[in-house]
């Protein structure tokens, strides 16, 4: 057997540890099934070995971590984090040259045209024609603003004002806080509802997006939500009522696509716990590059790996797919549909797309 | 040991890039040195002046920060914008000293520990210069470093290891040669007892304000070093972690020595490089190791070989506190 | 009674007492005479428990001064005035002159009549009674000092260099107090280098030298003795 | 004017919470000088320990919050015991890094994957339910920690400046020979010390957790935070730690409802900056 | 040579020095004796610029000195010792001595870093002038121990060291001869003679009698912060109000604490 070893850096330690130990589980489990079932590049049996590293969120530490990492000769990184791709984006193509597998939805991964990055989530515009339609239908014209002020929710907060106001609406002020260290979110939910918003744009992790809508019920808010896609619904009902959700609109893995079902039943056999988008996306992406080296009949050289990535997410098998895929992009990201839903009495609804972003 | 030990030791270091070791190690060097400059810096006042400022991951930020900026955004030359980066930490150095010194013990260290905090928010909020969350990306490495690595037959990676080599032979320097005036001897007066110096005749208000001067420009040394070697900034590095991380190098390497930040940072470093390899129980490893250190080797690694070469120090002066008012 | 026995206490590779044998009986105040660093403080360090000796013994009535355990020495009647004074700097007068008393701490009675004599003695403690400590002149910190060892109510109280910093009338009224408290039959062990004051209220004294003891006698024997009288009378 | 009294009240809550952190904290730090990072770890353990006694033996709220207290307290004890015992002749920067330490390997063994993991973990609120006083939301979990935090106050203030064992701890903080000298058992008094703050911790973890998610690295923030405010209240002071909680609690609730939420951090640090530049000493002086 | 008028300082509610209006003439030697607490060690502290006084003025040859920063008192000749030894026990004692020297050299960072002239210059300046005081004190062969390896004595000079190693004009010595045996305290008083016999002025509290009345030309009682007398030895320790506040049965010659036989004194 050939022994393949797949690099990754990120945060598994310290206060972003959940957000990289959930990317690290998506790229083990792919890993212990494809071990399991086998893949054969060019006639060798190969065998996948994830080698992590800990860069504790910080991107000269994911430099150094991928020197590490090619200095051992390993040809596929993945990093969950916009920083440390920015910061290691320069040095695929240099000697010894590496794919960079890159978890973060931030534009500039994509703009700066690197021919080694492939890029795993898809764009969160997809959601939010349908979000903002949705909510402004059902509740009103206001929308406050209240998510968490991480890169990534900045972003999103940004793209919502915009589609919001594109739409006809309202754009209240600013209340992003940090969801990772705010003690009490009652302060900056009763900011918020003073504006007298009919819809508030949540979201950061789970946990606590949902104790955001609790203290904003708990005050009396009677609007809709929009939540962010870092969370979950199936994780926020774990800790607030059911009811309080009422109302709000967010991503669901749902059971629609081939793969769907499976993927969160192991996941949840092997994790004990609800599988995040992280953990299915990089699960995808560790699937498809497997299945790109099959095609592209090497193990070690990035670029003829990186050329066949679109046709493998083409030729994923279907129990391997937990979003529909389309394939993947020129500039190296992923094409994937998502599906998003609302809440309504309890129950998960789910909402028509009206158009795709490519 | 420094008048040919240290110069020995440079040249030997200089040498390693020409054997073409793995970029992995070339870069871990490079980090090492760099992060010992820091750790210089904070001993200037710590280890000299007796004071444990907790900003200085701050003023490593702005010399960053600065560096960056002015060579993204205003388009000058690193070769000016480290220099103004160094100026500016100084600076602001002085500025908090104008105010902290006023407060005294742990109150200079929790005010100074506020002053780093607001620092990094602010590097973190403040989008339209700093790039915010988003962070500053694609700082060029200075200009003519490249060029000058290819014509000794080095990478660019070569290059940047001599630059770090570089800065750290300066700042071993300019840190010998503040210790072994008579400035430096007040610091060590101040440190032993503050009323004392002043009643000795020692400015004390002015030598900390120098003191803390030295320890941020070095500060701003090195992170302007970081700035162009990393290429890419956020906000995280300018915060209190990197500070305790370079505390622990300065505690582990010895206080108020000339050897003690390089070993501290030599060794720490390493040890975390490798223990990344324990996966999970890297910080489980770790935080006992740490605990260990400090109780075995108080006086750090530069005060265990001192101890060990000065064989029987006779009964000299074993008095456990230092005096003072 | 005080007993040691050879003993021997080193700071690291220097030996600062050398085998000491001395014994001193109930009731009697025995001065301790030496120059600087002869060991004197060393000696009462060492029994009241701060410093653990290399070799040999030191009772009181039977009870072993030497486990380590300080807080057992106070509680078997040994209370020190010590070298430094060791006060409680932030806390009030009066906080470490009840601390002083924390043996008896189930004797709330008890406690504040020794307050009341403390204060007695020391009348210029009274306006201070609630100023911290370390706020207070040096000869006031060292009446504290005394003071609070005279709280524990000790059967042997230790002494070591009482006088430091006090002003001449107060250097009195502190041998006067010592005198006084020896006659309610306190065991009294002193160091001192106001050599004559000591002496003459003392029963014995020793001479301490370089760790050893070179001198022993009677008041009046070591008064007369000439080489006490030149190195230490300044006569 | 409903939203100025709402934001009053959630002051007083988020100041609570300050409050109850930091006087665990005060006891090690202020009164034994002790600058005990590690607290936050403590603290940290003590929100997963209620939550390991709630759902692993799905006992009541109050038995798990007792249960933790215990745990923890033992656990400070053995540590006082272990490191900061041995090192309390170092220098002081010696115990900050030993306590460092502590905190890593605490954060590290609670977010090992064999034991809670680094997930975010949530305790059920024991006493769910709102008032409404006028447009004002009241949450009887927020109503508790205010309380708690008065209570917890009154009776440290009480134990330090009225009790003889107060005293003792006063007394070991500033001259531990001295203490020696009047035979004061400092070996105990300092395990009894760090046993106490670490029950406090623990209960004020396990206050807070119902409204706050349990992570691995919740001490870390808390730690900045009631650092800032035992220095800003005055060192060792009881009162100073309280006022100066509700005061940063306030200066971050209204710098950031009438500045900005997103600088509500850096107000909050600036006020701190601002008083101890003005007042060098803290707030209140150390008592006698 | 030193003036201090109407000078006083409080401690909150207390007037720890009040309304002291005196001199120190140059070329002698000034005592200042009091009860514990009269206020001695403060005043000190107030004519060193470490405490700043609430009311009155503080003259040095002409040259006001009120609320002037320590070390600009100091760099004007006026060096003084505390009452607990205080020195650097960690450094060597030359090392201390050359800390008390550092007012008179002018070197700052930047010469240190770019090893100018007047660096090396002030480097030789220093080592001399801290050796000088050594030598005064007697202490030359100890210059490479550290400080506190020395006996409590020892310390004592290095503190005296320290102070001369500014080349003070004024030196002003808080009981210098506490913790000392008589011999000990016969040598410091020979110390204090060849110092003022060198030009120096010396101003000191101290409770030895002994010292005090054998040294000093001058003597100032403080009681509650007040000064109640001045004079020569002999007027003062005739004085009634000193000997009732302060001296006790040594107002009649007592030296060496003979005075203190029998302990039974009647006092107040
Ligand atoms: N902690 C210590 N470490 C090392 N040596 C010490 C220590 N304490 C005292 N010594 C040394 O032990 C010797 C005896 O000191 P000690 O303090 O007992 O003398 P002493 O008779 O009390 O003198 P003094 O009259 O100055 O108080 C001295 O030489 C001193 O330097
Ligand atoms: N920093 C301070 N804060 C409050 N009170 C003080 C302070 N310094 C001194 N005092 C008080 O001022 C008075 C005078 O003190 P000072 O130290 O000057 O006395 P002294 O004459 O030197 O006495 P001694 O002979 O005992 O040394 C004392 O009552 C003392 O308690
Ligand atoms: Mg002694
Ligand atoms: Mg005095």
């Amino acid at each position: 057997d050939k022994v393949v070893n797949i690099g990754f850096s990120g945060p598994l330690s310290g206060g972003a540890a959940f957000y990289g130990k959930d990317v690290q589980s998506g790229i083990d489990m792919a890993i212990a099934e494809l071990n399991r079932t086998g893949v054969t590049v060019k006639g060798e049996k190969v065998t996948f070995k994830l080698v992590a590293l800990d860069d504790r969120y910080l991107p000269n530490e994911t430099a150094t971590n991928v020197k590490r990492l090619t200095s051992q000769g390993i040809d596929v990184v993945f990093v969950p984090h916009a920083g440390g791709i920015l910061t290691v984006q320069p040095m695929t193509t240099r000697d010894p040259e590496f794919l960079l597998v890159a978890y973060s939805s931030e534009p500039k991964i994509l703009e700066s045209r690197n021919p080694l990055t492939f890029m795993l989530p898809p764009r969160y515009d997809n959601y939010l024609q349908p979000f903002a339609a949705t909510q402004m239908k059902a509740f009103g014209k206001r929308l406050g603003l209240l998510g968490t002020n991480s890169a990534y929710g900045k972003q999103w907060t940004d793209a919502i004002s915009d589609e919001w106001k594109k739409q006809g609406g309202t754009v209240l002020a600013n209340n992003s806080v940090d969801y990772n260290t705010t003690v009490d979110y009652s302060s900056a939910v009763t900011k918020a509802l003073a504006e007298k918003p009919d819809v508030l744009f949540i979201g950061g992790p789970s946990q606590p997006t949902a104790l955001v809508v609790k203290a904003a019920r708990e005050q009396g808010f009677k609007g809709g939500f929009i939540v962010m896609d870092q969370a979950k619904f199936e994780q926020m009902d774990q800790v607030v009522p059911r009811n309080y959700l009422d109302g709000s609109v967010g991503v669901l893995p749902t059971k629609e696509f081939p793969g769907t079902q499976v993927f969160v039943t192991l996941y949840q056999r092997l994790y004990k716990k609800v599988p995040t988008s992280e953990a299915a996306l990089n699960y995808m992406g560790m699937n498809i590059i497997a299945k790109a080296m099959e095609l592209a009949g090497t193990t070690d050289n990035p670029e003829a790996i990186r050329a066949q990535l679109d046709a493998a997410a083409k030729a994923l098998p279907q129990n391997k797919t937990v979003f529909k895929l389309y394939g993947v992009t020129d500039k190296g990201h992923v094409d994937a549909q998502f599906l998003v839903a609302s809440v309504k009495g309890g129950q998960y609804t789910r909402l028509r797309l009206i158009k795709t972003f490519k | 040991m420094s008048r040919f030990v240290w110069p020995a030791l440079f040249v030997l270091a200089a040498v390693v890039p020409f054997l073409h070791p793995s970029g992995y190690l070339l870069d871990v060097g490079v980090n090492i040195m760099m992060w010992a400059v820091l750790a210089y810096g904070l001993n200037v006042m710590l280890g000299y002046t007796g004071l444990l400022p907790l900003a200085h991951a701050g003023f490593f930020g702005i010399g960053a920060y600065t560096t960056g900026i002015l060579t993204l955004k205003a388009g000058w030359s690193f070769w000016l914008a480290w220099p103004a980066g160094i100026a500016l930490a100084a600076l602001a150095g002085l500025l908090l000293g104008l105010v902290a010194f006023r407060t005294r013990g742990d109150a200079f260290s929790i005010f100074t520990l506020g002053v780093g905090v607001i620092i990094t928010l602010v590097i973190n909020k403040w989008d339209a210069l700093t790039g915010g969350n988003d962070g500053l990306n694609g700082i060029a490495p200075p200009a003519g470093l490249e060029e000058a690595s290819r014509a000794i037959g080095l990478k660019l990676s070569g290059g940047f290891y001599l630059l770090a080599l570089l800065t750290l032979a300066l700042t071993v320097l300019i840190v010998a040669r503040a210790r072994a005036s008579s400035f430096g001897l007040s610091l060590l007066a101040i440190r032993g007892g503050e009323d004392l110096a002043r009643s000795a005749g020692v400015n004390v208000y002015t030598h900390k304000l120098r003191a803390m001067m030295l320890s941020t420009a070095l500060a701003g040394l090195a992170g302007g070093l970081y700035a162009t070697y990393v290429g890419f900034l956020g906000s995280a590095v300018t915060g209190p972690t990197t500070t305790f991380t370079v505390l622990l190098y300065l505690l582990v390497g010895g206080l108020g020595t000339l050897a003690g930040p390089l070993l501290g940072t030599a060794l720490i470093y390493s040890l975390t490089q490798t223990l990344k390899g324990l996966q999970d129980y890297q910080y489980i490893v770790f935080g006992p190791l740490l605990v260990l250190l400090v109780m075995y080797a108080p006086h750090g690694l530069a005060g265990l070989w001192a101890r060990l070469r000065a064989a029987r120090p006779a009964r000299a002066a074993k008095t456990k506190e230092v005096s003072g008012a | 009674m005080l007993e040691i026995r050879d003993l021997t206490v080193r700071y690291g590779a220097f030996t600062a007492l050398h085998a000491l044998n001395l014994s001193v009986q109930p009731g009697e105040i025995v001065v301790l005479l030496g120059a600087n660093g002869a060991g004197k403080s060393t000696l009462f360090r060492t029994l009241s428990g701060l410093q653990r000796p290399a070799g040999g013994t030191a009772t009181w009535n039977g009870t072993s001064l030497t486990t380590g355990r300080p807080e057992l020495n106070v509680a078997s009647g040994v209370a020190q005035c010590p070298e430094g004074r060791l006060l409680f700097p932030e806390l009030s007068v009066e906080k470490n002159l009840r601390l002083g008393a924390f043996v008896h701490r189930r004797d709330p009675a008890g406690t504040a009549r020794e307050l009341e004599r403390a204060y007695d003695l020391f009348p210029a403690l009274i306006e201070k009674r609630h100023a911290p400590a370390g706020s207070l002149s040096g000869g006031q910190q060292q009446m504290v000092a005394i003071a609070r060892a005279l709280m524990a109510r000790p059967q042997l109280l230790l002494l070591d260099e009482p006088s430091l910093g006090l002003a001449p009338l107060v250097v009195e009224q502190v041998f006067s107090a010592v005198q006084r408290v020896n006659e309610t039959g306190v065991t009294v062990l002193l160091a001192e280098q106001n050599a004559f004051a000591a002496l003459s209220i003392a029963h014995r004294g020793y001479v301490l030298e370089g760790g050893r003891l070179t001198l022993e006698g009677t008041q009046s024997a070591l008064m007369t003795d000439d080489r006490v009288r030149s190195a230490y009378l300044g006569v | 004017m409903s939203t100025v009294l709402q934001q009053l009240f959630n002051a007083l809550a988020l100041g609570g919470v300050y409050a109850l952190v930091a006087l665990g904290l005060t006891l090690v730090y202020g009164v034994m000088r002790v600058p005990n990072f590690a607290h936050g770890g403590l603290y940290m353990l003590g929100a997963y320990l209620t939550y390991a006694a709630l759902t692993g033996l799905k006992v009541g709220y109050v038995p798990a919050l007792i249960l933790s207290a215990l745990g923890v307290a033992l656990l400070a004890a053995l540590m006082e015991r272990v490191i900061f015992h041995p090192l309390r002749n170092a220098p002081h920067v010696h115990p900050m890094i030993a306590a460092i330490g502590v905190l890593f390997f605490l954060e590290a063994l609670i977010s090992h994957p064999r034991v809670f993991g680094p997930d975010f973990k949530q305790i059920t609120e024991p006493l769910p339910g709102i008032v409404n006083l006028g447009g004002v939301t009241l949450t009887w979990q927020r109503l508790l920690i205010i309380a708690a935090s008065v209570l917890v106050m009154l009776g440290l203030n009480y134990f330090l400046k009225r009790t003889l064992t107060g005293a003792t701890i006063e007394a070991m903080s500033q001259n531990r020979e001295g203490a020696r000298l009047v035979g004061i058992n400092t070996n105990r008094v300092g395990m009894l010390t760090f046993a106490i703050s670490g029950a406090l911790a623990a209960v004020a973890a396990s206050l807070i957790a119902p409204i706050n998610a349990v992570t691995p690295s919740m001490g870390e923030v808390m730690n900045l935070k009631v650092f800032a405010i035992i220095i800003l209240g005055g060192m060792g002071s009881v009162p100073g730690a309280i006022v100066g909680a509700f005061l940063l609690a306030f200066t971050e609730v209204f710098g950031g409802f009438y500045i900005s939420l997103d600088f509500a951090d850096v107000i909050g640090f600036a006020m701190l900056v601002l008083v101890l530049a003005l007042r060098p000493q803290g707030l209140f002086r150390r008592g006698t | 040579m030193l003036d201090v008028e109407n000078l006083g300082i409080r401690f909150g509610g207390l007037h720890a020095v009040r309304d002291v209006t005196a001199s120190i003439p140059a070329g002698q030697i000034t005592a200042i004796i009091g009860p514990n607490g009269a206020g001695k060690s403060t005043f000190f502290n107030l004519i060193s610029g470490f405490y700043r006084p609430t009311t009155g003025a503080v003259r040095f040859q002409g040259e006001d000195l009120t609320r002037r920063p320590t070390h600009e008192v100091v760099a004007r000749g006026v060096a003084r010792t505390f009452q607990t030894t205080t020195i650097y026990r960690e450094l060597s004692v030359l090392e201390n001595a050359m800390i008390g020297h550092r007012v008179r050299t002018r070197a700052g960072l930047l010469d240190a870093l770019l090893r100018t002239p007047r660096e090396r210059q002030d480097a030789r300046g220093s080592r001399d002038g801290a050796l000088r005081a050594l030598e005064r004190v007697g202490l030359v062969r100890q210059a490479h121990l550290p400080a506190g390896a020395l006996t409590q004595e020892g310390q004592k000079r290095v503190g005296i060291a320290m102070a001369l190693a500014s080349e003070p004009k004024l030196l002003l010595l808080d009981e210098p001869a506490a913790g000392m045996n008589p011999e000990e305290t016969v040598n410091l008083m020979a110390l204090i003679r060849e110092l003022v016999a060198g030009g120096l002025t010396v101003a000191l509290v101290e409770h030895k009698m002994s010292l005090v009345m054998g040294l000093a030309d001058h003597i100032l009682v403080l009681h509650h912060g007040q000064l109640i007398a001045q004079g020569t030895p002999a007027q003062v320790s005739r004085d009634p109000a000193v000997i009732e506040a302060y001296l006790g049965s040594h107002a009649h010659g007592g030296q060496m604490g003979q005075g203190a036989q029998g302990g039974e004194a009647a006092h107040a």
